[in-house]
């Protein structure tokens, strides 16, 4: 019989996105099921998601992935899903609720505190650094961009977050915010982006105005975050593990369709890479393109 | 008697237009008062000052003796002046009883609309008007005629002191011309102050009380009507005497026939028509409102389907599936409607001249000439007296009859072999109307084929060297132009309707 | 000589049927063609509570629709219904959250900042007489920061105040009839939908709006305070917006601040799908519920069907433009 | 009788300076008055960098709204312009990078794909009637699948292409005037700019695109095959999107399918602010630019000040609203 296990993502075009649909897509595959991927247009989306949630239930899975927006939002539909049977895995960020059985997730406020700690580390303990976020209200956009203010001002009290801009994680927007950001501070010391589009608009708005000597900490992966690393342009980047988070959450649903015992948190990692171990099997192995 | 209306040294500017040189103007109640003058001599916006649309730049504006300045419609209403607009301003979404109460609904409680009592007030205006119009039709699908007549209705349901009528009677036919006569004259009866703007001078001595004359902006005279004779008062207007020639129906022998229109049908609206033209000849289509000569022109211009019906020009046969067909074969079509149909009112006067020549003006790589079509325009602006500060002026800012003209510039310019006049001349004053009857004549004399179609019967009488009749879709007959016909001929054509409508009567 | 015939006759609700309940029928055509297509497609597609999940979805996007319709057919446009929606979702949050203000005046507050905030709309289209696209715009970007500035960035919840969710969630006629669960939201939609109807069609207002959008020179000249209308028209439709962000509310439990964007395209597709003119003067609140209903169906039915997400984008696209050839087609056909 | 007056005075460029340069001159004053105020508000504001940053920002979405300009002229609007431009930067990428065409060959590639779906949208608006709003709205659902569809969902990079990001970041004018290294991106803005002024004031083109916009009947009935050229002016505007297109591809040195929505509300506005009617018939490609410098200079210099990002948005919608208003009251002193 035909075992059918929807994912409901937080989004679907970004890199990171289509990384985790690439580890769901190699689960299926090993465990002979079938999976559907989707996932709204940016993460403001709530009630976009929650109609998306509908539409996987109205198919009658026998488990579902879900990488909620707004835990709260969901509960009734997951609630509906509990009475069906239906055992939910949470992916990406946790759900604030009981009834998932699984959680496949990183911690991203975490990952951008080792941020912090790098920029630190090669800023020299002093001077000024900028943000460049993706989104100002998504969990993954408040976690980052919390994550590196607070370690800066818990660690680091000579460095100075001068400011946070937003660029929604669209290359264009993240290059115009960047040269802005220079402009107001020409004496700034380094840049983190906290999504793959920002990292990639830190260094294209670096590059457009000629800037030198900043340090730019990205996050996420992707060919050209990958190509500024090894030029040097980029100092390095937090990765997390897309296609382990899109893998283990399949993985770990089919093992709840079936009534195996599942654990109930399962930590995929993340990791800082730069020139010196990007090439390391560990860390290249979490990389996508 | 005291005045209801006095207005004197009134002064209005527009930008590159003295639009109006000290008017004066004075109206008693219970007379019929004339307003008379060339394509913009000033009439329209005299009156819009007058009815609180534009405000005066100077002079004095008494309403039963009280110095007032409307500055909204809404501010004359209520000093009881109404207006029909020369142009028509009516909401095409709206129905006709909605229309006509806009502003003044009949309400219940909480806003909210008593449709029966709405449709009930508009049916007992109509009644009152002898006129037969669902108060439920909805106002775009219907023709400019009954369109006139809504707004008729509408000025007249204000009950005003004060009745402006800027060219009433430009799309109405003689029937309910005379209808609007009777009312104009109930109302005289009531009391009520009527200015009475019109280019048709033969209506002066049916209705008006007094003549006032204005040219370039500036005023003329006021004359009695009764005791003026027309001819004066067309050389108060244009400054010099104006002579009609008597129609000469040329012989055209047997000169080619350069149109000929076979079995052309389509739905009730045309029910196979059938005629030819030769070259060099006016053939002019007679008939009541609705008859169905709008369609034919229309449908032989490519400008709507038709079921059935060849149309050979030059004995080609040729297939018109849109108007760019029906250009190439040498057609021209001038519409009734030229505010929707004839003009990119936004557009200056020198493109709207051009808009159907673009191809006279190319050269290399679709880059226009704007030297040649400036000269173009020019020319016809001369040729046609288009009164404009400059052929770069927007067309919307032009008076109503110097718009016609435009229309017909475009035409004349497009040069085409056959030339569909619908409605000529409407809205354009008496000299300008004898020019174009020149012009037309020229036209056919240099070989081209023209026809004329128009309510007026003494225009189709002027200018027909031969008459075709239509009515209800159906063409009835075609006459011999020239003394020998006369206007009952042609009625009696134009009434002649089918069997079977004769039952059914009501035709709406 | 005249006819007066049928004048007793009752004109139907001018905003549900204006232009004949025979095209009305004919747009429906499309929606059941989309229906009977799914359902083939997919036996899962017709089960109660994916018919109850559609329209779950059109209740919200439904609203913001029919607030879209008053304004398109005043001849103007509304690109903030969405972030309008979320600012008054966000008020909402503050009154009951933060204020603890009673539920009912929590939702009277919602409602009337979105009639004022349409009122605001209203007065720089009428009086400032800046053209609607921009207003709205304004309006648009205006109110998405100011939902972001009032709730610091952060979503509200309103789990101290029991029953908010009920609002959309609950089913009052679920109750009733057991089988029949559907939520409160979609009722919500169909009252709003039936009083814009009345009032498009049986009041002043109404009349107005589509005079206004019919041609509004002829009624300014007629006397009527054209502005004065036009600024009730938005401040109505601001007013409904404020519904719509309710309703969203209380489906997520929470004023989540950053939605909104987007949602105005969605919501004037539904309009122009449902048959009214973007050139002002001619619409019905029937037609644009069919709209909604139609984009809710399609995105709906192709998810129900495991379409790749990238073909459903295109899927959505082509049938959107196919539906609305469709309807034009038929209305040419019907003359 | 006759006013023969200027008739050798040449007519200047219609696209323009259609409605006087002196009004044109008096929009210029909102922008103006934005960088004299955020000079005074930021020392760090008035550099060459950041002015040729802003242009940079602008080239972008001043070709798109140059594009807009053309279809909102005709009376249409185009929604599709954003994702059309992604659409043709995934071409460009197809093409140079997949099939390995020689650069020109590429970009040209990509360009024609533009003028292509601007074909695509003009057939479905001018012959089979389908509103310009959703004929677009649909063209901008499909083309956004497209892109997905094609590139893979991943970016396409442009490293095998030497010089493909040169097409942008480079600047000609930087190697003859060291002192001004103005971005090529931002000469071809100005290169497409100038042609459309050229084609809407001197061509036929041009003419109809004006006309159509101000009565399509008249023109029609004029003998002119309005479909044709309404298609032409789509394809036209299609071919500029391309143009885009290859910009941003080549300044991110990457097609990146999933960009572009919501370009287009911004394009849009700045036709809007550049005092082109959203009704057709009045416009020009000067407005359009200087509507497109005035959002880029707002967005750059409230970041440069720093403000808070909700503060950016509240303060952008309400300096839309209030440069449109000062434009409308001057253009009505003006007469
Ligand atoms: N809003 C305006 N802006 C500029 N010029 C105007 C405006 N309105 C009228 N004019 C000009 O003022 C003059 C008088 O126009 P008006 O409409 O009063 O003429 P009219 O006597 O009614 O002519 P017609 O018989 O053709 O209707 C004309 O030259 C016209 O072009
Ligand atoms: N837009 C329209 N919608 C519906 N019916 C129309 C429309 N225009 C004309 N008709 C109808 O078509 C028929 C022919 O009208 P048409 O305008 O051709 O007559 P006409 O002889 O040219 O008269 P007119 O003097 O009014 O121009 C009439 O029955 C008329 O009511
Ligand atoms: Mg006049
Ligand atoms: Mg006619």
């Amino acid at each position: 019989e035909d075992v059918y296990i929807p994912l409901v993502s937080k989004g679907f075009q970004h890199q990171f996105w289509q990384a985790v649909k690439s580890g769901a897509e190699q689960a299926a595959d090993e465990y002979g099921v079938t999976i559907t991927f989707e996932g709204p247009d940016n993460e403001t989306m709530v009630d976009r998601q929650i109609d998306m949630l509908a539409a996987a239930l109205a198919n009658n899975p026998k488990a579902i992935g879900f990488a909620a927006l707004d835990s709260q939002a969901a509960i009734p539909l997951l609630k509906q899903a509990n009475d069906k049977g239906i055992p939910i895995i949470a992916f990406d960020s946790g759900v604030d609720s009981d009834i998932p059985v699984s959680t496949a997730t990183t911690d991203n406020a975490a990952a951008a505190g080792l941020a912090a700690d790098k920029m630190a580390e090669l800023i020299g303990g002093k001077g000024k650094v900028a943000v460049v976020a993706h989104d100002q209200t998504s969990r993954t956009g408040i976690d980052r961009r919390d994550g590196f203010v607070n370690r800066i001002a818990e660690k680091y009290p000579d460095i100075e977050v001068v400011t946070v801009q937003y660029g929604q994680g669209d290359h264009l927007k993240s290059t115009e915010v960047t040269k802005a950001i220079l402009t107001a501070n020409p004496d700034l010391s380094g840049i983190f982006g906290t999504n793959e589009g920002s990292a990639i608009g830190v260094v294209n708005g670096v590059q457009e105005l000629g800037t030198e000597g900043l340090v730019i900490i990205g996050y996420d992966s992707g060919k050209a975050q990958k190509d500024a690393i090894k030029s040097g342009l980029m100092a390095g980047a937090i990765t997390q593990n897309p296609v382990g988070i899109g893998y283990e959450t399949v993985k770990a649903a089919v093992a709840a369709s079936k009534g195996e015992e599942v654990p109930a948190l399962i930590d995929t990692g993340f990791y800082y890479y730069d020139a010196s171990n990007i090439d390391d099997p560990e860390i290249a192995a979490v990389l996508y393109d | 008697m005291s005045k209801l209306v006095d207005m004197t040294g009134i002064e209005k500017y527009f930008p590159g237009v003295h639009a109006l040189k000290s008017v004066q103007f004075d109206l008693v109640p219970g007379e019929v008062h004339a307003l008379m003058g060339e394509n913009g001599a000033g009439k329209s916006t005299l009156m819009k000052i007058l009815s609180g649309i534009y405000q005066r730049d100077g002079g004095t504006l008494r309403i039963e003796g009280q110095e007032v300045s409307p500055k909204t419609p809404r501010e004359a209403q209520d000093l009881g002046v109404g207006i029909i607009h020369q142009e028509l301003s009516l909401m095409n979404d709206l129905n006709v009883a909605q229309n006509i109460f806009i502003g003044r609904e009949p309400r219940k409680s909480f806003g909210r609309l008593d449709e029966a009592a709405l449709n009930a007030q508009t049916a007992g205006i109509f009644a009152s008007m002898n006129l037969n119009l669902d108060p439920r039709a909805p106002v775009g699908s219907l023709t400019i005629a009954k369109q006139q007549m809504v707004e008729i209705a509408k000025a007249l349901s204000y009950r005003s002191k004060v009745l402006v009528m800027d060219e009433p009677t430009a799309a109405l036919n003689d029937a309910e011309i005379a209808e609007l006569f009777v009312i104009i004259r109930r109302l005289k009866a009531e009391g009520v102050g009527i200015v009475y703007i019109s280019h048709k001078m033969d209506e002066l001595k049916q209705i008006a009380d007094r003549v006032t004359v204005m040219r370039d902006g500036e005023y003329v005279g006021t004359v009695d009507a009764a005791d003026t004779p027309i001819t004066r008062i067309i050389a108060m207007m244009v400054g010099r005497e104006v002579n009609e020639e008597p129609l000469d129906v040329p012989d055209l022998g047997d000169a080619e026939v350069s149109l000929e229109v076979s079995g052309l049908s389509r739905g009730k609206e045309i029910q196979d028509v059938s005629f030819s033209v030769q070259r060099g000849e006016i053939l002019g289509f007679a008939g009541l409102m609705g008859a169905g000569r709008t369609e034919v022109a229309r449908a032989i211009f490519g400008a709507d389907p038709r079921d059935s019906g060849e149309i050979r020009v030059h004995g080609q046969n040729v297939s018109v599936k849109s108007p760019k067909d029906a250009v190439r074969a040498g057609i021209g079509y001038l519409s009734e409607d030229r505010k929707h149909f004839g003009l990119a009112t936004g557009m200056n006067v020198r493109d709207n001249i051009a808009l159907a020549s673009m191809d006279l003006f190319l050269s290399k790589g679709g880059v226009l000439n704007d030297a040649g079509m400036a000269q173009a325009a020019q020319s016809y602006i001369k040729q046609l007296g288009i009164r404009t500060p400059s052929d770069t002026q927007e067309v919307r800012l032009l008076s109503g009859g110097n718009q016609q003209k435009v229309v017909i510039a475009k035409w004349l310019l497009r040069d085409c072999d056959i030339l569909i006049f619908d409605e000529p001349t409407r809205g354009i004053d008496v000299g300008a109307k004898s020019e174009i009857y020149r012009l037309l004549e020229e036209l056919a004399g240099q070989g081209k084929t023209i026809i004329v179609i128009s309510s007026e019967l003494p225009e189709i009488m002027r200018l027909s060297h031969r008459i075709a009749v239509m009515c209800e879709g159906r063409l009835t007959g075609i006459l011999p132009g020239g003394k020998n016909t006369t206007q009952e001929d042609i009625m009696h054509l134009a009434t002649q309707r089918a069997a079977a409508m004769q039952v059914t009567g009501t035709l709406q | 000589m005249i006819t007066a015939t049928d004048i007793e006759k009752k004109k139907p609700l001018a905003g549900l049927s204006e232009s004949g309940a025979y095209q009305k029928l004919l747009a429906f055509a499309s929606l059941i063609a989309l229906l009977i297509g799914f359902s083939i497609a997919s036996p899962n597609f017709m089960q109660t509570s994916n018919m109850i999940a559609i329209l779950q979805a059109t209740s919200v996007n439904g609203v913001l629709a029919v607030a879209a319709t008053l304004v398109i057919i005043t001849g103007g446009i509304d690109l903030s219904v969405g972030t309008l929606m979320t600012f008054c979702a966000v008020i909402a949050g503050v009154a009951l959250t933060y204020l603890g203000m009673p539920l009912l005046l929590g939702v009277a507050a919602a409602i009337a900042a979105g009639a004022l905030c349409g009122l605001c709309s209203g007065t720089f289209v009428a009086k400032m007489k800046i053209p609607p696209f921009i207003a709205t715009l304004g309006m648009m970007l205006i109110l998405k920061g100011l939902s972001l500035v009032i709730s610091g960035t952060r979503p509200i919840y309103f789990n101290d105040t029991p029953g908010f969710d009920q609002i959309s969630r609950g089913s009052l006629i679920g109750e009733v009839f057991p089988a029949l669960p559907i939520p409160n939201g979609v009722l919500i939609l169909f009252l709003v939908a039936l009083a814009a109807s009345y009032i498009l069609g049986r009041t002043v207002l109404g009349r107005y709006t589509f005079a206004l959008g019919s041609n509004e020179e002829a009624v300014r000249l007629s006397g009527v305070n054209t502005d004065a209308w036009k600024m009730r028209i938005y401040a109505l439709a601001g007013g409904i917006c404020g519904i719509g962000g309710i309703l969203i509310a209380s489906r997520l439990n929470s004023a989540q601040p950053a939605l909104g964007l987007g949602y105005e395209l969605e919501a004037i597709a539904a309009v122009v799908i449902g048959g009214t003119s973007l050139s002002g003067g001619r619409g019905t609140i029937l037609g644009t519920l069919i709209g909604a209903l139609i984009m809710a169906v399609l995105t709906n039915g192709l998810r129900v069907l495991s379409v790749a997400q990238e073909w459903q984008t295109v899927v959505t696209g082509a049938i959107i433009i196919l539906a609305v050839y469709a309807d034009m087609a038929r209305r040419k056909k019907a003359g």
